[in-house]
């Protein structure tokens, strides 16, 4: 399965994912338009500044095994599929208890003010790639198989370590 | 996802010039915008602001996060301090060009230019009296030089408004007093702009448009109408005549020159050069059969319209131009060159010959131009062309076979000539119903719409429903491509613009000139108004830039919309962070200028805009719907 | 009395000196509110200080004195019974020699009050005066004592959250001493890395990124193993070991025998979970060490601290924020009772008994003839001469040796042996059962004085209430007591003995009543008036004389008594967080009674299985010394082969023995061999 | 925006200390701790639901949701029981008749449960803030991590 | 002279079994008793002339939530009316065992929840399971994921 895989050395907090978000969940897909929706449509991705490291990250649900969010939900508004792992979240059925807020390791569940409801990262359905990491300009967030993000790791690794010894060659 | 050329353009030059830059691996602009994407919210919504080293801000626009800047400035004061630089950005370059004009035709007066003369003696002469300069009894360098100070110190004038406001009608005199946006000295409203958009000084969001409103006037009835009358004299009223654009102007048995930029200066004297016996020797000798200029944008259509030189393409096929492997030398000046050109020209064996002392490139052979000794810079810049042939690789030349008639050179004075010497028959036909009203439709090119099909589709729409469109810049280019500026055009007109056409002999698409001849519509539109009595605001009239992007444009805008003239945007301008600030523009103008804008991507909708509020103008005349 | 409502105060549990406000209605302590701006507990407090209000308000408490007689308590009043306890003291002293009295003090009253109540002893001529810091933390005086010079706290608990790790050894805190999680959480919010070494699962090992589950009385392996792993990968602050410290050369020399896995073998830690604490610790720029009575509490405790002390030093984490060694104390005021000399081999201000400088010192002080020159007998070993008739009178205050002293019926005996005994309290206690004169006195929202937190924070505690009855504050009862023994002392009030206690301990000499009073008082060392008191020790040099530690190697040793064929289990005992210690206060709260009600044994699962026990079974639990009955808990808490009992109910002390540490006399309440059979 | 007590169960000891303050304050515990396989500590109160479902279920209008949150009139409530019978939590109680539920400690500024909580486990917040602290936690531990790989040898001390 | 000619008549078909009508009486008339799975309300015998001392204030109606209590004038001459008792069976906690509500009251709270929340008809369900347990169960979901955290 694909998740959103985040390299928080490339962010570099311009928060186009978290608009790209919010245009995605509003009513008309568009930012001209849906800067001026009611209810003001709501992202589900996070840039959050690190003060101690003047460094940003963005944090989206991880769509964790046995999701601790989808455990505590009384109503089953929070379901996570069994095969693909997605979290998601029926707001027709969330009673705003918040425990999974609560519970949510990471923090990105947040609340939709109007209907006084949980808002979370649903991996953009309708999407090939999440508007979040199609609108990062640095590929800090990319949608990839874990597996397979590691084989990037290794081969920029790699490259770094040719680089060093050929520099010490020199 | 990469866009194919079908997406891109709507021109079959174009097309096939992109296919060739593909095939080729040349990078184009719309390749550059595909790797732009997305490009930032906060810079389409208008919301960041970097005017000071606190920032830089941004406003998070769905109201989760900041919702001011560090100094505190909301949505509603970025945007609208961010607008109101645009808009001076855009009078500056206008205006700068201005003043060059200005420079050069003063220069002339004092003999200190004798490349140049004057050429048009009425226009001098009339110019003079409007500033009250006496005629009677005196050589004519003796007036030019005058009227040339007089000219200057509209520039720095510090109180009152500037002299060409009063062409405007009486009523739009009397309101822009009553708002306090009289253009004062174009370089005062423009460093005012500068002034309150610095940290700390203008926070309040109307006040601040007003401001860029007064700037953009200063632009329109200062800066852009300055350089339009003084080129006339210097370089001749335009007039009509018939010439050739698109890519195929550019020859394969001659030595191509490029002229690109906005400025006539020069590129008078390149076309003027390229007919010397000796360059032309020079050429056959190199193994060319002559001399071709040809222009791309503004400055292409400056000679255009005077000498009936031939146009490339437009802001979009400079690029391309360079792509055909034909162009020996790509001459610019200032305004709207990419420097993508720098690389681009490397690859090819064309020269990227910057001239303007104020405009470099990278990779560019620089040839500073300089009014004391034009013409010999001018041979200079022909002769390194024509030097340049035989490096030409014939095997990479493709240059597609398209090119297209058109009639060009409506200057106002050509049109009243044409109309018979008085703008009464235009008005008949308007009262009559035979022609609904005047569009006027300019701008650019922008990457952000399917290249010409914004222009060309709106226009076309505009005639078929009888609006005599009048048009400037990379729209007039566009409609030129598309064959509108043809007589023959006024077969796709309505019934009735289509029997004035045929009747007068002219396209139902009338070519005014380059960007700062907007001017001329101004000029045109106050005559109207004020025969009819009446305010531009009144007339059945509406402006379109439906593929804009510089910031000139932004500037031009302004200065149409406070003139009174109803305008539909084709692209998104970067105010929408703001509800006020969009609000005001697009419904709040109305009741301060009796103008507003729309914004409206969609050609055939911006077109129904603009008839819808034609009619309704018709209606508020009372003349037949 | 100073008017104030509420009335700020100090909680009179354990040793971290919370504060919060008593709410006061009519007269009574109506309710509590929180002090968010106490620098210990920032507002929180622990279910025991969440309750204290139904400990004052108690209908059990003791309102008049009471004197045995054949028919039962009768109530005298106070002249009657002070010239009764005067008599019986002098008679003793009179008849048998000033050594057949004892007095035990106590944790939980003021300095002051343990200041004068040693004084009396001494006065009288014995050294038999002592407190219950012998059955907790005697062998932190022994063992940091001999290594680093005092035996203190070295950095104060708000510390440990610029640690960048914390190692904890013997101390289940978030049960014992709830407040310092919060220091230990902000630790590790900063990414500190914690380390828990219990041979039970707590709460505290909850917190921990490193757990190890040791068996109990292998601390010393486990140091040692550390270290040994610390040297062998050159992790030693060398420079700090060179230039601060004695005896590395010999250190390292017993430490080779410790190798990981011989370690693994005496402890049943995994070598590499020795290993990464090893490195965690060491490498981390700043490290602490928490330990309690997890590692006092054994024949080997003294060996136990010493080891924690040489780990600290050869790595250098002392004498610096966020470092260093915490040992944290039980009672309320154990630090000043043992600060006031509340100890046999110690005066005030830790001047060694039979120092003939020290000695002059206090009879300059006191105007003296002669004090007495051998050390007197300590708590664990008057309970055993009292009941070899040695001691004949025995004056308590504040404390219950029946269940706070290990094999209780060995206590009981002994007090059964005495000719007289007389117990000061706020509750009758088991102890007082035995007494022949209770007396009645004031808890420690009633009456004003000095305690010393486990950080060395002295603070001042002003009295909120008017004791019960004729309940008189300890300190009232001393005075006049001394009065009938017709001993001239000046004091009216206990800011006046607080300036006694300045000239006579060299680190209250900066200490007065109203510096006290304000920003939550001063942490000793404070020598001077002028001074602002020392949170970090040993930043510069150790209190030896040299100025430097010393490195003093140890070897592991077996527990007195380890489990075999007739008694298979090994039986170890502590705290649980709803009761406190013998529970005099804690088991009279309804409201923690209904949570805990009695004892209860811990027991692993598969223990339980193999014997047929169920979940809440009464069980009868049985030691070479005695018996005692507790409910069954199936835990995985304890280890296979462990139990575990809390010692807050009478029973648990029955199975405990008394084997002690040679230095210390700290009871090995930590470790016996114990059998179990349904009840 | 109505507010509940949480708690950051990582921290949770076990103490029991919210009981015994809530106790004090309300007579009754209207919070339970239990732990859970000896290895982790609930505590566990009114969630005060912003979509209350004793509040649906409520026939005479003693409980609402309201501009504050969950509103409780007692004088109103005829001790039906059908709250209890709702609540997914087990936290409702019928206590003397009515129904008792956690107030926040009304008129104080923190509910003693929080304000005693010595492990810091507890906090009262609005729901939107949770995340976001939790959050910024987690993003600190990210950075912390890729900032500093483990070192060999000794570290500075500092 | 009392008020005595109406009477409390309880509806059966109403009845939910909840017991506010219980708490409610200040004469405490109105009684319960549950054994085994069954629970009982009895309301007060009434001869017409307050014989069981029924002061007719009617706070049991007010409190019941379904107004299954009403007091009407009986029919004709003002009969005897015997003591009434409504038994309603009850539902077991699918966790422990034990009867904690009537069909009737689990019914109830099922359909006002539905129109608000459109839950599943039946399966994992809290209202199966009696309060208590709903708490241990809600407590064991939190828990799951820091102890599988502090297993490892």
């Amino acid at each position: 399965m694909k998740e959103v895989m985040v390299r928080p050395e490339r962010c570099m907090g311009c928060r186009s994912c978290e608009i790209a978000c919010a245009v995605e969940h509003s009513e008309s897909k568009d930012l001209f338009a849906a800067v001026m929706e009611k209810p003001t449509p709501q992202k589900r991705i996070y840039v959050e500044y690190v003060p101690e490291y003047n460094a940003a990250i963005p944090m989206t649900c991880r769509h964790c095994e046995e999701a601790p969010c989808t455990t505590v939900c009384p109503t089953k508004a929070l379901k996570q599929d069994e095969i693909t792992r997605v979290v998601t979240h029926n707001s027709d059925l969330c009673i705003g208890c918040w425990t999974c807020s609560m519970v949510c390791n990471y923090g990105v569940i947040g609340r939709q003010k109007e209907a006084r409801v949980a808002v979370k990262c649903n991996l953009c359905p309708n999407r090939d790639i999440p508007a979040c990491v199609e609108a990062c300009p640095t590929n800090a967030l990319v949608f990839i198989e874990v597996k397979k993000l590691a084989g990037v790791k290794r081969t920029e690794a790699a490259l770094k370590l040719a680089r060093g010894m050929q520099g010490k060659a020199l | 996802m990469t866009q194919n050329a079908q997406d891109r353009s709507i021109d079959p030059a174009t097309r096939i010039m992109l296919k060739q830059a593909e095939k080729e691996g040349i990078e184009t602009a719309w390749d550059r915008y595909e790797k732009q994407q997305p490009q930032c919210s906060f810079g389409q919504l208008g919301i960041c602001c970097r005017n000071c080293n606190m920032g830089p801000c941004r406003i998070d626009p769905f109201g989760e996060g900041a919702d001011k800047g560090v100094c505190g400035a909301t949505a509603d004061i970025i945007v609208a301090r961010n607008l109101l630089r645009t808009i001076a950005a855009g009078a500056a370059a206008h205006s700068d060009h201005a003043r060059d004009a200005v420079l050069t035709f003063k220069k002339m007066s004092e003999g200190k230019a004798g490349s140049y003369c004057i050429k048009d003696e009425a226009k001098l002469i009339a110019l003079a009296s409007e500033y009250g300069i006496p005629v009677e009894d005196r050589s004519r360098e003796e007036i030019a030089s005058e009227l040339a100070r007089a000219l200057l110190e509209e520039f720095g004038k510090q109180e009152g408004p500037i002299r060409f406001t009063q062409r405007a009608p009486e009523a739009r005199l009397k309101l822009w007093a009553e708002l306090g946006i009289e253009p004062r000295g174009i370089d005062r409203e423009i460093v005012e702009c500068m002034h309150r958009t610095h940290m700390g000084v203008d926070n309040d969001a109307t006040h601040i448009l007003l401001h860029g409103l007064r700037t953009s006037l200063s632009d329109g009835w200062g800066g852009s109408m300055i350089a339009t009358d003084v080129q006339d004299v210097l370089f001749g009223t335009p007039e009509p005549k018939k010439t050739t654009v698109n890519l195929g102007v550019l020859t394969r048995d001659k030595v191509n020159v490029i002229v690109h930029g906005h400025e006539p200066i020069l590129s008078e004297m390149i076309v003027e050069a390229a007919e010397a016996p000796e360059l032309l020797a020079l050429a056959k000798e190199k193994g060319a059969e002559g001399i071709n200029v040809a222009g791309i944008c503004c400055t292409g259509n400056e000679t255009l319209m005077r000498h009936g030189t031939p146009i490339a393409g437009t802001f979009l096929q400079q690029e391309l131009a360079v792509i055909t492997g034909a162009v020996e030398a790509m001459v610019v000046d200032v305004q709207c060159v990419m420097p993508a050109l720098g690389a681009l020209t490397g690859c090819y064996h064309t020269k990227f010959i910057s001239t303007s002392p104020k405009a470099d490139f990278p990779g560019t052979v620089r040839m500073e131009f300089h009014e004391e000794n034009a013409c010999e810079t001018a041979k200079e810049i022909v002769r390194t062309a024509v030097e340049n042939f035989p490096n030409r690789d014939p095997g990479k030349v493709r240059i597609p076979e398209e090119k297209q008639e058109c009639m060009v050179g409506f200057s106002v004075e050509a049109i009243l000539k044409a109309l018979g010497g008085t703008p009464a028959p235009l008005i008949d036909a308007i009262t009559g119903g035979a022609v609904k009203g005047i569009g006027a439709v300019v701008g650019c090119n922008n990457v952000k719409v399917k290249h010409n099909y914004g222009h060309v589709n709106l226009v076309k729409e505009l005639i078929k429903n009888n609006v005599l469109v009048v048009t400037t810049g990379c729209n007039a280019i566009a409609c030129a491509e598309a064959g509108l500026l043809m007589p023959e055009a006024a077969a796709q007109a309505g019934d009735g613009l289509k029997g004035i056409c045929e009747a007068l002999g002219i396209p139902p698409v009338l070519h005014m000139g380059s960007c700062v001849d907007i001017s001329r519509i101004l000029v045109l539109a106050s005559a109207v108004a004020k025969t009819l009595g009446v305010d531009i605001s009144d007339l059945p009239a509406a402006g379109a830039a439906p593929e804009w992007m510089s910031e000139k444009a932004v500037s031009i805008g302004a200065y149409v919309v406070s003139s009174g003239v109803y305008t539909v945007l084709g692209t998104v301008p970067q105010v929408l962070g703001s509800a006020a600030v969009a609000g005001l523009l697009t419904e709040g103008l109305n009741g301060v200028v009796g103008a507003s804008f729309a914004v409206e991507p969609d050609p055939f909708k911006a077109a129904d805009l603009m008839l819808a509020h034609i009619e309704e103008k018709r209606k508020a005349l009372g003349l037949e719907p | 009395m100073e008017e104030k409502n509420p009335q700020p105060t100090i909680c009179p549990y354990c040793s971290l000196g919370c504060g919060f406000y008593l709410k006061l209605e009519a007269g009574k302590a109506a309710g509590i509110r929180y002090m968010p701006e106490h620098p210990v507990n920032e507002g929180s407090l622990c279910p025991k200080g969440n309750t204290v209000l139904e400990v004052l308000n108690h209908p059990d408490r003791l309102k008049y004195p009471l004197k045995k007689t054949e028919t039962g308590w009768e109530r005298i009043e106070w002249e009657e019974a002070l010239d009764l306890a005067a008599a019986k003291l002098k008679g003793s002293l009179e008849e048998y020699g000033p050594d057949s009295l004892a007095f035990l003090g106590s944790a939980k009253c003021s300095n002051e009050e343990n200041y004068i109540f040693q004084k009396i002893a001494r006065l009288l001529g014995t050294n038999n005066v002592d407190n219950c810091a012998r059955l907790c933390h005697a062998s932190t005086l022994t063992g940091l004592g001999k290594t680093l010079g005092t035996g203190a706290m070295t950095n104060p608990i708000s510390d440990l959250a610029c640690s960048e790790c914390i190692f904890v050894i013997g101390s289940n805190f978030a049960e014992n001493h709830p407040a310092v999680s919060r220091r230990v959480l902000e630790a590790k919010e900063k990414g500190a890395f914690v380390i828990v070494a219990d041979p039970r699962m707590t709460p505290t090992s909850w917190l921990a990124d490193l757990s190890l589950r040791l068996v109990p009385g292998t601390d010393v392996a486990l140091l040692n193993g550390m270290m040994h792993v610390i040297v062998s990968e050159g992790l030693v602050d060398r420079e700090f070991a060179r230039e601060r410290t004695k005896g590395f050369a010999e250190l390292e020399n017993v430490l080779q025998r410790y190798d990981p896995e011989t370690v693994s073998r005496i402890t049943g830690i995994p070598s590499a979970e020795i290993i990464k604490a090893a490195r965690a610790y060491a490498r981390a720029g700043t490290a602490a060490i928490v330990y309690s009575m997890g590692i006092t509490q054994h024949i080997s405790g003294t060996d136990n601290v010493t080891a924690c002390a040489d780990l600290a030093l050869i790595c250098g984490h002392i004498g610096k924020k966020g470092a260093g060694i915490l040992p944290l104390r039980g009672q309320n005021n154990v630090q000043g009772a043992c600060d006031m000399g509340a100890l046999s081999e110690f005066f005030p201000g830790y001047g060694k008994v039979g120092d003939p400088e020290a000695a002059g010192r206090m009879q300059a002080l006191w105007g003296a003839k002669k004090l007495p020159e051998s050390p007197g007998l300590t708590a664990t070993e008057i309970v055993g001469a009292a009941g070899k008739g040695k001691i004949k009178t025995l004056y308590v205050m504040g404390e219950d040796l029946v269940n706070s002293h290990p094999d209780s019926s060995r206590v009981k005996q002994a007090l059964e042996n005495l000719d007289f005994l007389v117990v000061q309290d706020i509750f009758m206690n088991d102890t007082a059962e035995y007494a022949d004169l209770v007396l009645p006195a004031a808890s420690f929202a009633e009456k004003e004085g000095s305690f010393t937190s486990t950080e060395r924070r002295v603070q001042w505690l002003e009295p909120a209430l008017m004791p019960p009855g004729e309940a008189r504050a300890d300190l009232e009862i001393l005075f006049r007591l001394a009065e009938k023994l017709g001993l001239d002392f000046p004091y009216r009030d206990a800011g006046e003995v607080l300036e006694e206690i300045s000239a006579a301990v060299p680190a209250y000499g900066g200490i007065a009543k109203e510096r006290l009073k304000k920003d939550f008082g001063l942490i000793w060392p404070c020598p001077d008036a002028g001074h602002t008191g020392t949170p970090v020790l040993h930043t510069d040099s150790f209190m030896t004389p040299d100025g430097l530690a010393r490195l003093v190697p140890v070897e592991h040793r077996s527990p007195a008594e380890t489990p075999g064929p007739d008694y298979p289990f090994l039986l170890t005992t502590g705290r649980t967080v709803l009761h406190y210690n013998a529970g005099s206060m804690s088991r009279r709260c309804k409201s923690l009674l209904k949570r805990e009600a009695e004892l209860y044994v811990e027991i692993h699962p598969a223990d339980a299985r193999t014997m047929e026990i169920r979940e809440g079974n009464k069980l009868v639990l049985e030691s070479r010394r005695g018996s005692t009955k507790a409910t069954a808990r199936l835990t995985e808490r304890v280890s296979p082969g462990v139990l575990f009992l809390p010692f807050h109910f009478p029973g648990t002390n029955v199975l405990t023995a008394d084997a002690l540490d040679r230095e210390a006399k700290i009871p090995e309440f930590k470790v016996s061999a114990c059998r179990i059979r349904r009840g | 925006m109505p507010k509940a007590v949480y708690a950051d169960l990582s921290r949770c000891i076990a103490c029991h200390a919210c009981e015994l303050a809530c106790e004090r304050e309300n007579e009754n515990s209207r919070i339970s701790l239990q732990v859970v396989r000896d290895l982790a500590a609930v505590p566990v109160s009114c969630r005060q639901c912003e979509t209350p479902l004793c509040a649906v279920v409520c026939p005479g209008e003693a409980l609402n949701y309201g501009d504050s949150g969950l509103e409780y009139d007692s004088e109103k409530c005829t001790g039906c029981r059908l709250c209890v019978l709702a609540c997914p939590f087990g936290t409702a109680e019928l206590r003397a008749g009515v129904m008792e539920r956690c107030d926040l400690c009304q008129g104080k500024e923190t509910p003693a449960c929080v304000a005693t909580c010595p492990a810091g486990a507890l906090f009262c917040a609005e729901a939107e803030s949770i995340g976001g602290n939790i959050r910024a936690r987690r993003a600190e531990r990210i950075k912390k991590a890729l900032a500093s790989p483990a070192s060999a040898g000794r570290r500075v001390n500092r | 002279m009392k008020e005595s000619t109406r009477m409390l008549v309880p509806e059966e078909e109403k009845c939910i079994g909840c017991r506010a009508c219980t708490s409610a009486c200040p004469e405490k008339l109105i009684t319960f008793s549950e054994e085994g799975n069954m629970r009982s309300i009895s309301f007060p015998a009434n001869c017409g002339t307050g014989c069981e001392l029924c002061e007719l204030c009617e706070l049991c109606a007010l409190a019941c939530p379904e107004n299954a209590i009403s007091f009407i004038f009986p029919e004709g001459e003002s009969e005897n009316v015997e003591k009434q008792t409504l038994d309603f069976e009850l539902v077991s906690c699918q966790k422990c065992g034990t009867p904690f509500a009537t069909i009737r009251e689990l019914e109830k709270v099922r359909t006002a929840i539905s129109e608000k929340v459109p839950l599943p008809p039946k399966g994992d369900f809290w209202v199966e399971l009696c309060p208590g347990c709903r708490q241990e169960v809600f407590r064991e979901r939190q828990a799951e994921a820091l102890i599988r955290e502090r297993t490892v």
